[in-house]
């Protein structure tokens, strides 16, 4: 579904993401792990369009998408989550699901004057799809809070909430765990795992909690200084040299030195 | 059991008036010990490490330093209490040379520093090489260099380090632990804060494991290793 | 010997005024960059702080002339300077403990800073016509000219005269030893250190154990003397009125972004291309075309590009080229 | 009490404080209807300002220092909509001048074409440039003598191109679309930049386009004004003279003069509350609507709003160019109220910052916190030099009626306007900062 082609993102002389080249399966949950400063979140900018890549390619569904602003890529299917989350703070958990679909004739200035009935009518409708989204993820009695005043789990939820107010292709979760108590962590997985199932959401998770990984994801990518390291599943990826020296470890050469007199 | 040189003992407590973040939490170091927290993701390792040199709230508990009560010290007051701090990110001045960094971190000092600056030289050599150059242009272990031996200009009581490694190849990672191994033989107690978790309890004296903010698991460096529990859950089995 | 006529011609109204406004602007410019490397914004009451400045000098010169007190050929003005530093340092300190402290104690954003600079604005400017009027205020005494056009024709017998006058001279060395004093404090000695290390990491600056009220304190201290310096160059060379200090702001943010906001040489480069670029683009280039070319290409319009009018336009075109190709300016400037 | 019995209440004061000034001249009221009207006019002119500048900061977060060059702007567009023609002119410079501008506009497409389509590097910079620099001496070519032959007809009372001759109403929306053409113009190159480069850029067009005003002749006569503008209500002198209307006067017990000057004030500050009250409701209607979700999504976050699909600069844009649209207009209305176009009379400290006064006391990101805004801060930019006076000479009461001291305090009073808004602002950022009436 989506292609990355040798894609290299450098900042100065820094080369955060090298040649990276991975291929994400339509209907997967794709696992995208390595270490901190392997280039993961910055892969992710350049794929969501944050950021213009150095050089290299994207596609989707084989339509060169490299370098297209976010909100382009939004309209195509293709939405994300924050690492930290991004929500609308002043705005209540409510308005911040019914803000998302795209094309409301309230966002257009002559019918906020003049389209008032219409606008009203979808009002009411994107109402019952949010209450609906907050229903399907349990947090039904946050919807008139302001969005800066819950929890950070919850806001992580919202946002997962976010990418359900429209007919998704792909999500990308980043770091969808990070600050999450485990019980909330559970709640997001199985609503990743059901939207994955009934919805047929593709997903690609950059995640550090190996167990939530392992409950969600196959395949797995492991990424390291820039590059894809490895693929395959969780089992195999622990199973792997290379994975074992960059991420999980094989010990100090210097362990002599501790030795101490 | 005598006290620990630096002890955070039992602390609560969260950024500014959000939520608690650590529960009860308890990290000490000791003169010539290394002391590693790790733990997953969000467990609250910085956040042990922050509050221990007070960067955030602490509601119930206390830190002693020497036996000295300074919970409710600022964090500068506790750098002039001898403790030193290197941040995980923009812990150097990229835009001053290597010398000015290491001077700027003797800033609270007013005696002669030029034997100090030597002591650092010598256990960085490349430092001294690139005295004159501008800190940003140096690499990620350099950079990281340049960080530890200005905490250590001010010739601090405990050294506290934040993820050093974080981003770095697993080349300059063990050169950077081989340093820091260096540095805690001269006596000096070290707190740090671990991602890669396995090599870091390799050369810890004191392991703790955190999560959800509570001590989970503490002990050697090696017990912890040699813990299955441990292994399974944190270390990829 | 035409083209030498010429060259005289260019040096006499273009080369000598750009460098003499030149410096004045990148002495402002500096103030400006250092306000925004240190405490975070762009300071819109940086022209009335100038205002301030000159007027303080100016009142202490009508009290030396009064008394009889003169500086020989120079400018009275220059011995009233110290007077008018001073009295700047005194009035942005009890600004800074006033308004500023609080905001940086609530570290609100830049955007509120740059609002706060704008009610302060309104009050220094307000003080200063409350003080000395808004009219035309004419400061300049001794010796006018350096060197004087008739004399330079007499001795080089050329047709074209030149003329520098002391004020232009003054400036230029003035702007000289204080950016090489700036320059060395900054890189030297310990507190201009502690400054940079605070600019470029503000936390691990704190870590460090330096005491960000102080070099808060010298911040302000350093901008008082660089903005009174400026302003009274400014008044000398040209006149002092408070509205055109106002003005003033203008191109002086447009040198210190076009160098780099937050880089003291971006801030003395910036000052000098904008001045350039005003003089050379609203210069009438008849008289010098006329040398230059033969007979039979010479202009018959005045050939000037922009009316003088169109300075700002100037200041402002190079500044958005500078800001579309290369948004951090010609020297790497900061963001906040 | 209630919200919105506090802000009616606000209203009901300021609106009192307008009364009291017709009413006494008790303190520093000058108890004269007509003074009350005419700060009640140009109150009604600030608020639609300040509605406009709220719409940028409050809505969107942009800072637009450049609100004098819009209004400016509008005051161009009374001119060149309501003014009748200069005869001859323009069969005299009227072609050079349309030539001159579209060289001009060809000579900006193409170089901007050139950069894009060329690949960086020395050969584009000066493409560029030669393509600058041929453009603009072509320009001038055409653009001089055209311009000379303009400004030589009738110099002492025209001199200028004149205008469309239509009537004076229709200026106010002419008005709005020059406003928003120059925004769209800086909004395209500066919407991109950090918040703070974008104020200088405002300030600087705003300080371009007063430059334009006070030299180009032939399009706004310069320094020289524009006087005699007409105006959509009947002159003060034609009333005096219509026996109809003297008898309904004599009716209501008031001399014909004052009754002439109240009825044509009052009528323009119908029109202007009318004006007042469409914007007013168009921007209420548009902030409660989904559209002022969006805008306070991308307010909140613009990146995450981005990842939402919102189109963040096309939005700003449409906000900058709204604003700005409001501030023409306001321009327009108030070029109107004074029936001349005195370029050199526009200063940043009047039209830009002190509607920045307005917003920040009001209450950003509240339209009725602006609405009220203005006409506060515009009583008080009135009455504060009397109030100073009163002020200066009850402290100085002491001295002598001779003394240096005392005539220089007295003499500039005035200037003490300048230093009260500056504190006002202050203290309102200080121990209020939400302003008057805040955001809900």
């Amino acid at each position: 579904m989506i292609v990355v082609e040798d894609l290299h993102k450098h900042f100065g002389g820094f080369h955060a993401v090298d040649g990276a080249s991975l291929e994400i399966a339509k209907g997967s949950i794709t696992g995208l792990i390595g270490p901190n400063g392997a280039g993961k979140t910055t892969l992710f900018n350049v794929i969501a369009g944050v950021l213009p890549p150095t050089s290299g390619r994207v596609t989707m569904d084989g339509e060169d998408i490299t370098g297209l602003p976010p909100h382009e890529l939004f309209h195509k299917g293709l939405l994300r989550t924050f690492q930290i989350a991004h929500e609308f703070s002043s705005m209540t958990c409510r308005e911040n699901l019914m803000m998302v679909p795209g094309g409301q004739s309230g966002e257009t200035l002559w019918n906020t004057w003049f389209g008032r009935k219409r606008i009203a009518d979808e009002e009411r409708a994107l109402r019952a799809k949010a209450d609906e989204v907050l229903e399907f993820l349990t947090i039904s009695h946050i919807a008139d809070l302001r969005a800066g005043e819950i929890s950070g789990g919850q806001k992580k939820l919202l946002e997962l909430g976010r990418t359900m107010m429209v007919d998704a292709k792909i999500v990308f979760l980043d770091e969808v765990g990070a600050g999450v108590n485990r019980t909330l962590l559970y709640t997001i997985a199985d609503a990743i795992k059901r939207l994955n199932e009934e919805r047929g959401y593709t997903f690609v998770v950059i995640e550090h909690d190996m167990e939530f990984i392992g409950r969600l994801c196959d395949p797995v990518i492991c990424m390291a200084e820039g590059k894809k390291l490895a693929e395959g599943t969780l089992g195999e990826i622990k199973a792997n040299e290379q994975v074992i020296e960059a991420y999980l470890g094989t010990g100090l050469k210097n362990k002599d030195k501790l030795e101490k007199a | 059991m005598s006290e620990p040189f630096l002890i955070g003992d039992c602390m609560t407590g969260g950024y500014g008036k959000g939520p608690d973040i650590l529960h009860d939490c308890t990290i000490a170091v000791n003169p010539g010990e290394i002391a590693v927290i790790v733990g997953p993701n969000g467990a609250g390792k910085s956040t042990a490490m922050k509050a221990t040199f007070g960067m955030l709230n602490v509601r119930s508990g206390s830190v002693r330093l020497d036996g000295e009560d300074i919970t409710t010290l600022s964090p500068q007051d506790r750098v002039i209490k001898g403790m030193g701090f290197v941040p995980q990110t923009s812990n150097i001045f990229t835009s001053m040379t290597v010398e000015e960094n290491l001077e700027m971190g003797a800033f609270i000092r007013t005696d002669d520093i030029s034997d100090t600056m030597e002591q650092v030289y010598t256990l960085f050599p490349i430092l001294r090489d690139k005295r004159n150059q501008p800190a940003g242009e140096l690499s990620g272990g350099q950079r990281q260099q340049v960080a530890v031996g200005r905490a250590l200009m001010t010739k601090p009581k405990v050294l506290m380090l934040d993820e050093p490694t974080a981003g770095v190849s697993p080349i300059v990672m063990d050169e950077l632990f081989d340093r820091i191994i260096e540095v805690s033989r001269t006596g000096l107690p070290i707190l740090m804060v671990e991602q890669n978790a396995k090599q870091a309890l390799e050369i810890a004296d004191k392991g703790y494991v955190l999560v959800q903010g509570r001590n989970a698991y503490t002990g050697t460096g090696q017990e912890l290793l040699a813990d299955p529990e441990v292994r399974k859950s944190f270390l990829g089995g | 010997m035409d083209l030498l006529n010429a060259l005289v011609a260019l040096t006499n109204f273009v080369m000598i005024p750009a460098i003499a406004y030149g410096s004045q602007l990148a002495l402002g410019a500096l103030g400006v960059t250092l306000i925004y490397s240190i405490l975070r914004f762009s300071n819109f009451a940086h022209g009335d702080t100038m205002a301030f400045g000159t007027m303080m000098t100016i009142l202490v010169t009508w009290l030396f002339q009064s008394w009889g007190i003169g500086f020989g050929v120079l400018p009275t003005a220059l011995l009233a300077l110290p007077f008018g530093i001073l009295a700047t340092m005194a009035l942005v300190l009890v600004t800074d403990r006033t308004v500023y402290r609080f905001y940086r104690e609530q570290k609100a954003k830049p955007v509120v800073f740059v609002m706060v600079s704008l009610g302060v604005m309104f009050m220094m400017n307000g003080l200063v016509r409350f003080i000395i009027g808004p009219g035309d205020q004419r400061f300049s005494d001794g010796e006018r000219f350096l060197i004087k056009a008739r004399a330079f024709k007499k001795m080089t017998g050329l047709n074209e005269g030149l003329a520098i006058k002391t004020t232009q001279g003054i400036t230029v060395v003035t702007a000289i030893v204080v950016v090489a004093l700036l320059f060395w404090f900054l890189n030297k000695t310990r507190t201009g250190k502690s400054m940079r290390a605070y600019s470029d990491n503000e936390d691990l600056a704190l870590l460090s154990g330096i005491n960000p009220e102080r070099v808060v304190m010298y911040t302000w201290l350093i901008v008082a003397a660089l903005a009174t310096i400026a302003g009274v160059l400014y008044g000398l060379d040209k006149s002092f009125k408070p509205f055109t200090y106002f003005q003033l702001l203008l191109p002086i943010f447009a040198s210190a972004i076009v160098g780099g906001l937050g880089s003291p040489q971006g801030a003395i480069a910036g000052g000098f291309i904008i001045a350039f670029s005003e003089v050379t683009i609203t210069y009438a280039w008849k008289k010098v075309l006329n040398y230059s070319l033969p007979e039979s290409l010479a202009p018959d319009g005045l050939v000037q590009l922009l009316s003088t009018d169109y300075k700002f336009a100037v200041s402002f075109a190079i500044l958005i080229v500078v800001l579309l190709f290369k948004p951090t300016g010609l020297f790497k400037g900061k963001a906040v | 009490m209630t919200d919105t019995m506090k802000h009616s209440l606000l209203f009901a004061a300021v609106g009192l404080l307008i009364v009291m000034e017709g009413v006494t001249d008790w303190g520093f009221f000058s108890g004269s209807w007509n003074s009350s009207l005419v700060i009640l006019n140009m109150g009604l002119i600030s608020a639609i300002m300040a509605l406009g500048v709220n719409l940028q900061w409050g809505f969107a977060g942009l800072f637009n220092v450049g609100i004098m060059g819009f209004t400016a702007l509008g005051g161009l567009a009374v001119v060149l909509t309501a003014t009748p023609p200069t005869p001859g002119a323009w069969s005299a410079g009227g072609a050079g001048v349309v030539m001159a501008m579209v060289m001009g506009a060809l000579t900006v497409v193409s170089a901007v074409t050139v950069t894009k389509m060329m690949p960086k590097g020395r050969s584009r910079a000066l493409v560029t440039i030669a393509i600058l620099v041929v453009g603009f001496v072509i320009y001038r070519a055409l653009f001089d003598p055209a311009i000379g032959a303009i400004e030589e007809i009738n110099p002492a009372i025209e001199g200028n191109i004149g205008g469309l001759d239509w009537p004076v109403i229709l200026s106010w929306p002419v008005g709005g679309l020059l406003a928003a053409g120059a925004a769209w113009l800086i909004g395209k190159t500066a919407l991109g930049l950090r918040s703070d480069y974008l104020a200088i850029a405002t300030l600087g067009i705003a300080e371009i386009i007063i430059a334009v005003l006070k030299n180009e002749d032939w399009l706004s006569r310069g320094v020289k004004n524009v006087v005699g503008l007409p105006r959509p209500l009947p002159f003060e002198v034609d009333l005096q003279n219509d026996p109809a209307f003297v008898d309904r006067a004599a009716g209501l017990g008031l001399d014909p003069v004052l009754a002439s000057t109240l009825y044509v004030k009052l009528g323009y500050a119908i029109l202007f509350a009318v004006v007042l009250l469409a914007l007013l409701w168009m921007a209420q209607m548009a902030l409660k609507s989904p559209w002022g979700r969006m805008m306070r999504a991308i307010r909140d976050n613009e990146v995450a709003a981005e990842a939402m699909g919102k189109d963040v600069t096309r939005r700003h844009l449409q906000i900058f160019v709204l604003g700005s649209a409001i501030c023409g207009i306001a321009g327009a209305m108030m070029t109107t109220l004074d029936g001349q176009l005195t370029p050199g009379t526009y200063n940043p400290l009047r039209f830009t910052f002190l509607i920045w006064v307005m917003v920040i006391v009001g209450g950003s990101g509240n339209n009725f916190g602006s609405v009220l805004g203005g006409f506060l801060i515009w009583f008080l930019w009135i009455k504060v030099e009397p109030m100073s006076l009163e002020l200066i000479s009850l402290l100085t009461s002491g001295m002598a009626e001779d003394s240096f001291l005392r005539g220089h305090l007295m003499e500039n009073a005035a200037h003490m306007r300048l230093f009260t808004m500056g504190l006002i602002l202050l203290l309102v950022l200080r121990f209020s900062p939400r302003g008057l009436i805040p955001e809900k």
